[in-house]
């Protein structure tokens, strides 16, 4: 009997496979709808009459267009209809047993936005400046992105990263230091990026070494990192603040065309070379963790790290390796604010950025593009406020500032699904 | 993301005093090991003789959790006076020329430390320098005071712990409690005294216990991770509270615009617990009877062993009948509780002139240190609790006294708790022995994983 | 990875035997000073620490100021939060302060409290009345007030930049809404109005309208300072007005990054002397004398001539006051200069009232 | 390649899982290497895979002394392993597994998955394995996962195969398969290393025998040894693998399950469509490959299970919908398949395990607080009921043996009263001694007019217990058939092949 004989007479039982259904959830269905209605009770009892002026270009833009100036309550309403038509959808396909695709939540969340901006700017004389906002998101978002690349890359490889904070703030000092010191952007990037790892390595010294509770470590390294900081600032930066406390920084680089686009090319295409460099590293980063040696070896040891083991592969410096990489990538964000955004340190001055590039870590199911776009997401969602400031919002502005917290408070709840972490995230490996 | 297992287990072996083998029946070679245990008698069977019966009490004490607590503290303390080393003027000008004169280096940094850790034992303990009796144990009065919320808080911490779930909401948890025992405290008129203040404390702890409730509904209901939760919760309170205290007539004090509440009225406020002269108020016994209330928890009623049980490993306790969701939710009540508690002590009896937003002052965060440092075992934590109250006490002391910063009291405890977690590393430090010699975390991965599992 | 661990220590370690192979200073016998005077200084601060570049640290300064003066060693104790000034300002009673200074409105209570226990201590308050009973006095004997009426400083600031401005829009924002920051608010917008009413122009403020405005929710340079300060540019001002502290960092880094002419305007201290950095941008500044206030009521304790009496800095009395133009004597109009000044005289003699919540 | 164990030692702490073992493999043949669960068959298959260090003793390949500090080094010298938890990713493909630890890589340091898939193409065809490269390993059937890991170790050119208890997961006919694929491998020139307690398959397959036990080599065979040999040699001394019951005396009541249908939340149907009856006084054993839905089966029946529906009955009453305090109220006794996952809390003390399922309400708990003389004492009187070998009620459980955890869960559940008994593998992982006392048990519980489940997938022990048989594949119920069904027959409705067709087939 041949083995093709043999096979084939196998595989009369196997083709008999297991069924499957779809199993579908209405969580997303009542998200929306929650939503919805909160919107429109917001503009039956807080009406707004009058225009809101949306801004879409800056001044010395190339095309200058128009501020164009809407009707605030009839935009809202439509919006609301959007809204509405939107949860209809899901209701519908969700009574019919498929999942909510993911455009449908980007129209509606498109959708309320537009309506709440409407509503929130009317009868202001102030213009709404969509660049400032879109552009404010961006840079707002540098800090959440680079954390979150960093989060994504230690959690794949099964170490948990709640250190980002630290990895932030961390990065941030040295590079303030660094750049002040040398006049040099640059070696103050460098320097982040060093910074960044180091704080990995005390975190892989206790999460990978010693077994600590990753999540131990991460909450207690946040902590001591502000100490430290918070101590060198006072002890060394205050003394002489005019060489160790003023940062040279990256400034912005148009590119030639592509930063003439209206709307899109000043949010895009006319800022530092850090933004760039993010802009980059958000697909280099899914390419290296999916396409590469590195990638492939970094998810095993995260998946299932006796696997890679019997393997031949080092599941300790594995580990070590992308933790340091997450380090230093996080290190990037934390370089964002002394070496683009502001021109000193101060104390604190993440403000726990590292916490909500963790929840983006995990809005976006771990996957380093989806992350990105959660990032974006909250540095929208930040610098909506402030810019809802200045127009004249009628939301106070500490509802406002709450608005990432609570989104990731629906995101974890639901709204994004059920997500499912790597494997062996936040377990140490113990040999044998 | 995984709910810190460590210190639960941690606490419960020393509790227990177990031999952490493994026992997972499906591989083989632990099953040879079980096998040569049996063969070679239990693990506790002492040796007759009294020589090796005395190494064996010397290894015991070595290894203990409390040795590595101790040994924690002794090189946490010792980075601090480096620290204070680097800060010192004197010392710092000594060590330009130390090559030239080395002891003005050294008198230097024995005065600088020195001096900085008198600065702390005085500010915390008793204060030798002090005209009258009263005076000279006012600091240890203080430590006590400080030490009120921290050990209310750090049982909350230690109870969730227990359950097997990281409440790192304590910061959101006692805003909100804060803000509702203050709303009673100032708002309420017309109720006499005790009435009162119980009206408060009952407002303070429910309102924790809601909070922290709904991470743990949240999590129950929608698997949502308690840590990422918590602190979602710590922000969304931070900024209600803001909101609250910015508009006129319902935190903020009337006729001011400053982001402030009215002073707690006298009838709501926690009466001093010995006299006039000292801060200690009744907060105190209450933190007490917080902690005789957990130890009875945990280790005397069922509700306690069913959050131990969902703790340890919630998927015996699902299978065993007991509801996990429930367990999650009720014991997420009850920590939110106790750290309300301290919340609502903060605004009756530690800050009764009226608070602003930032009336939780890290306690939220230093309870876990609170709760890790104390093994999550109420005992513990009103120890850590008084630890690290004389830090706070001590540390203001030696600010005034010695200009001392006081992140370095912050770096300090970050240490201690990082030190506390890896014990392989204060033993390898201290070259004290390890009292589990053999592999020892297999268990807990595996453990981890049924919980996570169990989450799912 | 150990071996650039221990390279790294090794390379730390000889940096610092370069640096320790100094000369040995002489021996000195008790020829340095001794202090000269058993007075001492104390200070508190609240929650922003004595490096906020705003009250804390000027106040702060006015201490050390004073003590150097009288030949004392001030003590100080910075607050993290605020269950800790009852225990701050008990440890330094426990020092044996004779003279404590606490910082904001955030102390009043504590320094009420800890003013009643201890008569014999000399209390001196920044920013606040220490009136917690409304009666319009302090409440304890031993409390001196220290207060400013920062509109009329912030009046003169409006009109100038009002006149300056090119673009016929002027901003503001706070760091906090505190009474203390948004006195300086209602100064610039009343400064502002002034100025249009006698003009007959149309200079609009952004960023306050005398109830609501933006803030940047801390005292400190964060992002969110920056962020700010420069959706108030994009709004097209020429003259941005930063209240708090180092907020006025984040406007510094939006003008550079916006590349258009905008020019700031102090508070608290002249920028042009604290803040070099500042000197091409600040057209002026509010100022707001804490540290000669300070200075001189702490004297006055270490002389035994301690006065309760609430001082409240004004225009009249130089606790407040515009800065000189420095940089910008060019770039502004003589005329507008002097028509500044002589509102300044108007002021001091009533002529033109500028309201606030301190003023009579 | 020839290999070769001279004197190898492995000590854990005071204990020594191997001693000075000695074993010579040739190229060209299979070696067998027989044992008991926990002789110390695995650890040395460690040792040789260089995922632990001999405390001494060496290794030689064709003579040459080998020093393995990892297995990439015991891969690289030619050793490849089948594991028996298989060591494949879920998440990742079946190419991926492959080239995980060897990878190839193109320009820019891209993985060359073409070049993967070509090699498991290659493989797969020469042994006609029909593995598709492309397919995510956790959708794979277990039989085919384990064709990975052989492909796995081929892709390296491994000319020492280890099998480590290969055939657990298998039904008869993939377990004859694989026997064939051993075969082939051994012709092609491959040394094989094959570990297992199975009697049976090792008299099939081997060329050599070497019989371990408490971590020393106690004996070589030849195949053509009998069953009681080999039987004794393992175990040291006679065996009985019979059960003594009597005939059942059947009762009216008991469980009724009809058309149950269990979806898993990955949306995988675990059960579809299973009816079948147990009345009291018998025991119905479930019998199939692991995981072919019986373990959802078994957690349906306690309330365990989300997303269920059709009908279980128990003397009438409806149970699906109840939450598992209710249906434990009931009278279900249950003992789960993992008791270190679902059945124990090993961090608490043996008398608070005892209680863990009453930790509610009277006798155990009054007005909220635990009655802890009442546990001590009840915990005393089980631990000597069920002779539990501790040194006391307050050790902790995890310090016990599997044996005695098995038997502390089974005290726990059979001190109830009962109206359902259902025990999943309630032997897996149990030394002799203690598996004929369970049997005991289970057949008192049976006596006492209780049905009972007992899920198992070994066959000897589903004949040996069962009063019927219900054999499961893939969900369904293939058929119900008396315990004295042949087990040939039984063996091809573990592969799904109707009880009709199997008699058929077999006659």
């Amino acid at each position: 009997m041949s083995a093709d004989q043999r096979t084939a007479q196998l595989d009369a039982p196997l083709s008999e496979t297991t069924r499957t259904v779809t199993l579908v959830s209405w969580k997303s269905a009542g998200v929306l709808l929650a939503v919805t209605a909160l919107y429109a009770l917001l503009l039956l009892a807080v009406p707004h009459s009058g225009d809101t002026r949306f801004l879409l270009s800056q001044r010395g833009d190339f095309f200058q267009i128009p501020v164009i100036v809407l009707p605030a309550a009839p935009l809202a309403w439509a919006c609301g209809a959007v809204m509405l038509a939107a949860t209809a959808f899901v209701v519908l396909r969700t009574a019919r047993g498929s999942r909510t695709p993911l455009w449908v939540v980007a129209v509606f969340a498109f959708a309320g936005l537009t309506g709440f901006l409407a509503w929130a700017g009317a009868g202001s004389p102030r213009d709404l400046s969509v660049v400032g906002l879109l552009g404010g998101a961006v840079l707002w978002s540098v800090p959440f992105v680079y954390g979150a690349l960093g989060g994504v890359i230690g959690e794949r490889a099964g170490v948990v990263n709640i250190a980002i904070e630290a990895q932030l703030l961390g990065a941030a000092f040295t590079a303030g230091i660094v750049s002040s010191v040398t006049d040099s952007a640059l070696l103050g990037l460098a320097a982040a990026v060093l910074a960044g790892a180091l704080v990995s390595l005390v975190l892989g010294l206790f999460a990978i070494t010693y077994h600590v509770n990753q999540v131990i470590v991460g909450v207690v390294l946040n902590v001591l990192v502000v100490g430290l900081t918070s101590f060198l600032y006072s002890q060394v930066l205050q003394d002489d603040a005019a060489t160790l406390n003023s940062t040279t920084r990256f400034s912005s680089i148009p590119i030639p065309v592509l930063s003439d686009i209206p709307v899109l090319g000043p949010v895009l295409f006319d800022q530092p070379l850090l933004i760039y460099l993010m802009f980059l590293a958000v697909p280099a980063v899914w390419y290296a963790l999916n396409r590469t040696r590195w990638g492939l070896r970094l998810r095993a040891v995260g998946e299932h790290p006796k696997a890679a083991d019997t393997v031949g592969i080092d599941v300790v410096r594995t580990r070590y390796n992308a933790v340091l990489v997450a380090g230093a990538v996080a290190g990037l964000g934390g370089a964002f604010y002394t070496t683009v955004y502001l021109s000193q340190f101060g104390e604190n001055m993440t403000g726990g950025a590292g916490y909500i590039a963790l929840a983006a870590v995990i809005f976006g199911k771990w996957d380093p593009v989806r992350a990105a776009f959660a990032g974006l997401l909250f540095g929208f969602a930040s610098n909506l406020q402030n810019v809802l400031s200045v127009v004249g919002s009628p939301v106070p502005s500490q509802f406002m500032l709450m608005v990432p917290y609570v989104v990731t408070l629906l995101a974890v709840a639901g709204l994004v699904g059920r997500s499912r972490p790597p494997a062996a995230s936040g377990e140490p490996y113990i040999k044998g | 993301m995984n709910a810190p297992e460590s210190s639960s287990e941690e606490s419960s072996e020393q509790e227990a005093g177990r031999d952490p083998s493994t026992l997972d029946p499906g591989t083989a070679e632990e099953l040879e090991q079980e096998r040569a245990r049996e063969a070679t008698g239990p693990v506790g069977d002492a040796a007759p003789d009294t020589a090796s019966r005395l190494a064996k009490a010397l290894h015991q004490t070595m290894s203990s959790p409390w040795t590595v607590s101790v040994g924690a503290v002794v090189l946490a303390i010792v980075a601090g006076s480096i620290m204070i080393a680097f800060t010192d003027e004197e010392v710092k000008a000594a060590s330009a020329y130390f090559f030239a004169r080395p002891a003005d280096t050294f008198v230097a940094l024995g005065q600088a430390i020195g001096g900085a850790y008198a600065a702390l034992f005085r500010g915390s303990v008793v204060n030798l320098q002090a005209p009258d009796l009263l005076t000279a144990i006012r600091p240890f009065t203080e430590t006590l005071n400080y030490a009120t919320p921290l050990i209310a808080a750090g049982l909350g911490v230690a109870l969730a712990f227990r359950a097997g779930l990281f409440n790192i909401g304590g910061q959101g948890q006692m805003l909100v409690a804060a803000a509702a025992a203050g709303w009673v405290g100032f708002g309420v008129s017309g109720v006499p005294f005790p009435l009162h203040l119980l009206m408060a404390l009952v407002a303070g702890i429910a309102a924790g216990a809601l909070w922290a409730g709904l991470a743990g509904l949240l999590k129950a209901r929608t698997g949502a991770h308690e840590v990422i939760v918590t602190i979602m919760l710590n922000y969304v309170a931070f900024y209600l509270i803001s909101y609250l205290l910015a508009t006129p007539g319902l935190l903020q004090a009337p006729g001011s615009s400053n982001p402030k509440t009215p002073p707690t009225a006298e009838t709501a406020q926690l009466p001093p617990l010995i006299g006039d002269r000292f801060n200690l108020h009744w907060g105190f016994v209450l933190a007490l009877l917080a902690v005789v209330f957990v130890w009875w928890l945990l280790s005397r009623s069922s509700a306690g062993f069913a959050f131990r049980a969902v703790g340890e490993n919630p998927r015996a306790a699902r299978v065993a009948g007991i509801d996990t969701g429930r367990a999650t939710v009720s014991s997420m009540l009850v920590a939110g509780g106790l750290v309300g508690l301290a919340g609502a002590s903060q605004v009756l009896g530690g800050v009764t002139t009226g608070f602003s937003s930032d009336i939780d002052a890290g306690i939220g965060f230093d309870a876990i240190t609170v709760a890790l440092l104390g093994g999550s075992n109420p005992w513990g934590v009103l120890a850590a609790g008084i630890l690290f109250g004389a830090f706070k006490a001590g540390g203001s002391t030696m600010q005034a006294s010695q200009g001392i910063p006081s992140d370095i009291v912050l770096v300090v405890q970050s240490l201690i708790v990082l030190f506390i977690a890896a014990p392989p590393l204060i033993r390898a430090i201290f070259r004290l022995p390890d009292p589990n010699r053999r592999r020892t975390s297999k268990k807990k991965t595996k453990a981890t994983r049924a919980r996570k599992e169990a989450a799912a | 990875m150990k071996k650039a661990v221990r390279l790294t220590a090794l390379a730390g370690a000889a940096a610092l035997a370069l640096a320790a192979c100094g000369a040995a200073p002489e021996e000195t016998t008790g020829s340095g000073e001794p202090a000269a005077s058993d007075f001492t200084p104390c200070i508190v601060s609240d929650q922003g620490g004595f490096d906020d570049k705003s009250f804390n640290q000027l106040s702060y300064e006015g201490v050390t100021a004073a003590a150097e003066e009288l030949g004392a060693t001030p003590h100080e104790v910075e607050s993290a939060s605020e269950s800790d000034y009852k225990g701050n300002v008990e440890s330094l009673v426990a020092e044996g302060c004779n003279a404590i200074v606490t910082v904001g409105f955030a102390l009043s209570a504590t320094t009420i409290e800890s003013a009643k226990a201890n008569p014999d201590i000399d209390y001196i308050i920044i920013d606040d009345a220490a009136d917690a009973d409304f009666d319009g006095t302090a409440d304890a004997e031993n409390i001196k007030p220290i207060l400013y009426d920062t509109a009329q400083g912030a009046f003169l600031a409006g009109y100038l930049a009002a006149g300056y401005s090119e673009a016929g829009k002027v901003g503001t924002y706070g760091g906090q809404e505190f009474p203390t920051v948004t006195i300086f608010m209602d100064g610039f917008k009343q400064g502002i109005d002034y100025y249009n009413e006698t003009k007959g122009e149309q200079v609009e403020l952004v960023g306050w309208d005398g109830k609501k405005g933006s803030f940047t929710g801390s005292f400190a340079a964060d992002p969110a300072a920056k962020t700010t300060a420069k959706n108030i540019i994009d709004q097209g001002v020429d003259v941005l007005f930063p209240v708090g502290g180092p907020i006025y960092q984040g406007a510094m880094d939006a003008i550079a990054d916006s590349g258009k002419d905008v020019a700031i305007i102090g508070a608290d201290a002249d920028f042009f002397e604290t803040d070099p950095t500042t000197q091409n941008v600040v057209l002026t500044s509010v100022l707001k004398r804490m540290d000669v206030s300070a200075k001189e009521a702490v004297v006055a304790s270490g002389n035994d001539e301690f006065d309760p009496t609430p001082y409240v800095g004004t225009l009249e009395n130089g606790g407040v006051d515009i800065a000189p133009l420095h940089n910008f004597e060019d770039k502004v109009d003589p005329a507008l200069w002097e028509e500044t000044q002589a509102l300044k005289e108007s002021i001091i003699a009533g002529e033109v009232e500028v309201e606030s919540y301190l003023a009579e | 390649m020839r290999l070769e164990l001279r004197g190898i030692t492995k000590r854990f702490g005071a204990l020594v899982a191997n001693d000075h073992i000695d074993l010579v493999v040739r190229p060209g043949e299979i070696h067998s290497l027989l044992g008991e669960n926990g002789a110390g068959k695995s650890t040395l298959m460690n040792v040789l895979y260089g995922l632990y260090q001999a405390d001494e003793g060496e290794i030689l390949l064709d003579d040459v002394v080998q020093h393995f500090s990892g297995p990439g080094d015991a891969m690289g010298a030619g050793i490849g392993m089948v594991h028996q938890h298989f060591m494949l990713v879920p998440v990742f493909t079946v190419a991926e597994n492959v080239m995980l630890g060897h990878e190839q890589t193109r320009g820019g340091g891209r993985l060359d998955l073409e070049a993967a898939r070509a090699q498991v193409r290659e493989i797969s065809a020469r042994f006609g394995f029909h593995v598709d490269p492309d397919d995510v390993v956790e959708n794979l059937p277990v039989g085919v996962q384990q064709r990975v890991e052989i492909i796995k170790a081929l892709s390296r050119n491994a000319d020492v195969l280890v099998f480590d208890e290969p055939t657990a997961v298998l039904t008869p006919q993939e377990t004859d398969e694989l026997m064939a694929i051993m075969r082939q491998l051994r012709d092609e020139g491959s040394a094989i290393v094959f570990i297992t307690h199975k009697l049976r398959e090792v008299r099939e397959v081997a060329d050599r025998i070497t019989v371990i036990r408490h971590g020393k080599v106690v004996g070589e065979a030849l195949p053509t040894a009998s069953d009681g040999e080999l039987a004794s040699l393992m175990v040291g001394r006679s065996v009985e693998l019979t059960v003594q019951k009597d005939a059942p005396t059947l009762r009216d009541n008991g469980l009724k399950v009809t058309d149950l249908v269990i979806t898993e939340s990955t949306g995988t149907v675990a059960v579809d469509g299973v009816s079948f009856e147990v009345r009291g006084g018998e025991v119905l054993v479930v019998a199939g490959v692991q995981g072919n839905g019986q373990t959802e089966l078994t957690e349906a029946l306690l309330g365990l299970q989300d997303e269920v529906s059709g009908s279980i009955t128990l003397d009438g009453k409806e149970l699906i919908g109840r939450s598992v305090r209710g249906i434990l109220d009931e009278g279900v006794g249950f003992v789960p398949e993992d008791r270190t996952y679902d059945g124990l809390v090993a961090e608490f003390t043996i008398a608070e395990n005892l209680m863990l399922d009453r930790s509610d309400g009277p006798p155990f708990v009054r007005r909220g607080a635990l009655q802890r003389s009442f546990r001590d004492q009840f915990a005393r009187e089980k631990v000597a009921e069920f002779d539990v070998r501790t040194q006391g009620i307050t050790t902790p459980v995890g310090r016990l043996s599997g044996g005695n955890q098995q038997k502390v869960v089974l005290a726990r559940e059979l001190s109830r009263d009962l109206r359902l008994f259902v025990a999943a593998q309630p032997t897996r992982g149990v030394d002799v001694g203690s598996i004929e006392f369970i049997h005991k048990r289970v057949v008192a519980t049976r006596d006492a007019g209780v049905p009972v489940v007992v899920v198992s997938t070994e066959l000897d022990e589903a004949v040996a217990l069962a009063d019927r048989i219900m054999v499961m594949y893939r969900g369904k119920v293939v058929g119900i058939v008396p315990a004295d069904t042949p087990r040939n027959v039984l063996g091809l409705m573990m592969a799904g092949i109707s009880p009709q067709d199997a008699k058929g087939e077999v006659a």
